[in-house]
């Protein structure tokens, strides 16, 4: 009977040590909450964001600062693609020599096939890379021509 | 009392609630709206003793306790019933009563 | 303006007690009752008896309705609908009812009420001491029987509607292999 | 000490003097009527996004913080979101009882905040049973929760209405429990009388142990009843998509929404004037510089400030724990909370019967 009513007491008296040991964890969150917040704010802060060697995302080919692309079609991405996000389009030109023309050739990439494999990177080392930069604010930014 | 209301507008009014629930009362064979008639009648009752307590005895509280045990009474009843009713529906699954037609089940 | 809400009030009573009880439905017929008693509330706050209004909302609305709810929302489907009654009950009941409001109205009408006029008094502390008072006009003996009343309605409450285990056992068992 | 008496007796007397009485009484109720109106809108906005900052916070998170300085123009942007909505009805439902259901709810709430004391002589309605009252309209809020969820014909929405009436049917128990023990300490209902008992000490520090036992109480209880975090097992989204609102949306769900903020802040607004000195400034002992301080601040700002304690307090409760299972939560009201209560309340009667209260 008395053993009954002090295990009774007991456990409220347990329970609250523990209520107070729970809301402090939580308090000691609020009061740092300026220092400690892990949220990334990301499409403001592309410039100063670091992301690590290995991060893998949408892929771009690279120009130089005539803004002129190496890509001579050779398809490999193309092929190396395991779902078919990327496509090398030629653009049918009037003559055969002016349709092998860099001008005309135009890849396209569909971001919302692409699982960011960063197979097709591997086919020619400077054409392409992987980077950041998924974020898209009106669904015809989706397809990249 | 209320201003400018007799004390027989209010008696009309708790009578012609307690026919209505009479009325339920006697049509109705659901156990539940059965059971809600009761309270018409019931609730017609209690206006009649607060009526009468404020325009007739206005110093003595007397009419308003009746009032406050006929409340206390009608919660009693309805657990009971409803206990009843649930019971019912597990048995013979309706709460109808002319369904319930055995003695013991 | 006390008049005027008053027959407001009584307006809803009536309409909505004739709803609930001629409604096919049985969920809106409680909700009219709800209406019903919560009118009631108000008419008591309109005569000054707060303590009475305060505890018809809590005890009626807030838990009778609540319970009657809760048993219709247990034994019923949504789209049950009642068959309405056959013609000759109506007829029986309807007359016996209107015969009945007709007189006891008549009774009223004849019958001359003496109106006392004695000075009014705050009204909770008399309450109080009235209700909790051993001698003279109190009522502790009723409070004490209505207590004792609630108690003994709760425990029969919970043995009505346990469900008892060792019938379902013994049948479970009977089919069993 | 600022008096709202004199300001609200002159609207008064100038509404008397300008129309006959019918007409002044009329324009009288529509201006209190409009006030706590806004006062409900106003409530629920800021709330909302008070609620999120916090629980962002607390979660190490941001928090909504575009849209206007610091976020402040979110919950605006939400609004009229959902203004903008199609009322959606389900083909199914009971249409009347639909319909009705959140506006039973708003009703409560709305009726609860009137009684509110917001500074001396602030308040719509001093009636003089004031806390029983309360007691007496936050209870028919339950109606709408059950009426909104069977009128959905929708499995979900019937589980969570069940489990928030057997809930709050419950944990009104616990609460009316812990405030008749401060009607024992105080000796009245009207809740400007309970305010002015606490001029010389608030309760939580006169009432000795009782109060404060109360106090927590009461605020479990409370923060249970009105279906809050981390009782919010009603609305569990992982368990019952929404609870009894999940068929709601547009205006309609606005109300729910808006109700369940409103709620909290009743809860708050009950718990300073009972435990914490409603409007009372702080005081301390005989410390008479300090004291003509802390009275230079309005009363109404001393209002606001403990009710954003408390409700501080909640949203600290809320984000801390997690949610409870079923049958935890009806052990914690009947095996823990109500004989503790009522322990507490037998305790209180024999403090205030030998005369050792404040």
């Amino acid at each position: 009977m008395f053993r009954a009513i002090y295990e009774y007491f007991k456990e409220i008296l347990l329970a609250i040590r523990g209520l107070i040991n729970g809301m402090r964890i939580t308090g000691k969150y609020i009061a740092h909450a300026r220092k400690e917040i892990i949220t990334q704010e990301y499409p403001d802060n592309r410039d100063t964001l670091k992301m690590f060697d290995r991060f893998r995302g949408e892929v771009v080919l690279l120009h130089n600062e005539n803004n002129e692309h190496r890509c001579t079609g050779c398809s490999a991405c193309e092929v190396a693609c395991p779902n078919g996000s990327i496509e090398i389009i030629w653009r049918a030109g009037k003559t055969p020599r002016r349709a092998k023309r860099k001008s005309r050739l135009r890849p396209s990439y569909t971001t919302c096939r692409c699982v960011r494999c960063a197979t097709c990177v591997s086919c020619r080392a400077p054409l392409m890379r992987s980077k950041w930069g998924m974020i898209s604010n009106t669904r015809f930014s989706i397809v990249r021509n | 009392m209320i201003p400018g209301v007799s004390l027989i507008e209010i008696l009309t009014v708790s009578t012609l609630m307690f026919f209505i629930g009479v009325y339920g009362f006697l049509t109705r064979k659901n156990l539940i709206t059965i059971l809600m008639s009761l309270e018409l009648m019931l609730n017609g009752a209690a206006i009649n003793f607060v009526a009468f307590n404020k325009y007739l005895y206005p110093g003595q509280p007397n009419g308003q306790l009746f009032a406050l045990f006929l409340i206390a009474v009608a919660a009693c009843e309805v657990a009971l019933a409803i206990a009843i009713v649930i019971n019912l529906y597990r048995k013979i699954k309706a709460v109808d009563v002319e369904q319930v037609n055995t003695l013991k089940h | 303006m006390e008049k005027i809400i008053f027959y407001i009030l009584s307006a809803v009573i009536l309409s909505l007690s004739l709803m609930s009880v001629l409604s096919r439905k049985l969920l809106r017929s409680a909700v009219y009752l709800f209406g019903v008693l919560t009118a009631i509330a108000g008419f008591y706050f309109l005569i000054g008896y707060h303590f009475l209004g305060a505890v018809q909302l809590t005890v009626y609305a807030g838990g009778i309705v609540v319970l009657i709810i809760f048993s219709i929302l247990l034994t019923h489907e949504i789209d049950h609908q009642m068959p309405t009654p056959e013609w000759s009950r109506v007829a029986v009941a309807g007359a016996l009812c209107v015969a009945g409001a007709v007189m006891f109205i008549q009774l009223l009408q004849g019958s001359l009420f003496s109106r006392v006029e004695v000075p009014e008094q705050s009204d909770l502390n008399t309450l109080g001491n009235t209700l909790l008072n051993p001698g003279g006009g109190g009522y502790l003996l009723p409070f004490e029987v209505v207590s004792i009343l609630l108690l003994a309605v709760m425990i029969g409450a919970i043995v009505i509607a346990k469900q008892r285990h060792s019938v379902d056992n013994s049948s479970q068992e009977k089919q069993a292999p | 000490m600022y008096d709202f008496t004199t300001f609200v007796q002159s609207i008064g007397n100038f509404l008397h003097g300008q129309f006959s009485p019918g007409v002044a009484t009329a324009l009288e109720w529509t201006l209190v009527i409009l006030i706590y109106l806004a006062l409900y809108a106003i409530l629920g906005l800021v709330l909302v996004y008070v609620e999120r900052r916090v629980c962002a916070f607390f979660q190490l998170r941001l928090g909504p913080n575009r849209v206007g300085w610091a976020g402040t123009a979110q919950t605006v942007a939400d609004a009229l979101k959902l203004l903008l909505k199609e009322p959606v009805t389900v083909n199914k439902a009971d249409k009347l009882l639909f319909n009705l259901a959140p506006f039973i709810i708003t009703l409560a709430a709305l009726t609860v905040i009137s009684l509110v004391p917001f500074a001396k002589g602030l308040q719509a309605f001093d009636i003089n049973i004031g806390l029983l009252f309360i007691v007496a309209v936050s209870s028919l809020g339950v109606v709408g929760i059950l009426l909104a969820g069977w009128s959905s014909n929708n499995k979900y929405a019937l589980i969570g209405a069940m489990r928030s009436g057997a809930q709050i049917v419950s944990y009104e128990l616990s609460v009316g429990l812990s405030l008749l023990t401060m009607v024992l300490l105080t000796g009245t209902l009207q809740l400007s009388a309970i305010i002015e008992t606490q001029a010389n000490g608030w309760w939580i520090f006169k009432g000795h142990v009782p109060a404060v036992i109360a106090f927590f109480l009461y605020l479990t209880a409370s923060i249970a009843e009105i279906n809050r975090g981390p009782f919010d097992l009603p609305e569990a989204e992982s368990e019952l998509t929404a609870g009894f609102h999940t068929e709601y949306s547009g205006l309609k769900f606005a109300f729910f929404f808006l109700a369940e903020f409103v709620n909290m802040f009743t809860v708050a607004a009950i718990a300073t004037t009972v435990f914490l000195g409603g409007w009372m400034p702080f005081h301390i002992g005989d410390w008479a510089g300090f004291n003509a301080v802390m009275d230079f601040l309005p009363p109404i700002f001393w209002f606001f400030l403990k009710v954003s304690a408390v409700i501080f307090l909640m949203m600290w409760f809320k984000w801390t724990f997690p949610r409870l299972r079923i049958d935890q939560l009806l052990k914690l009201e009947w095996k823990y909370l109500m004989p503790l209560n009522l322990m507490n309340l037998v305790f209180t009667a024999i403090l205030v019967y030998l005369g050792w209260h404040g």
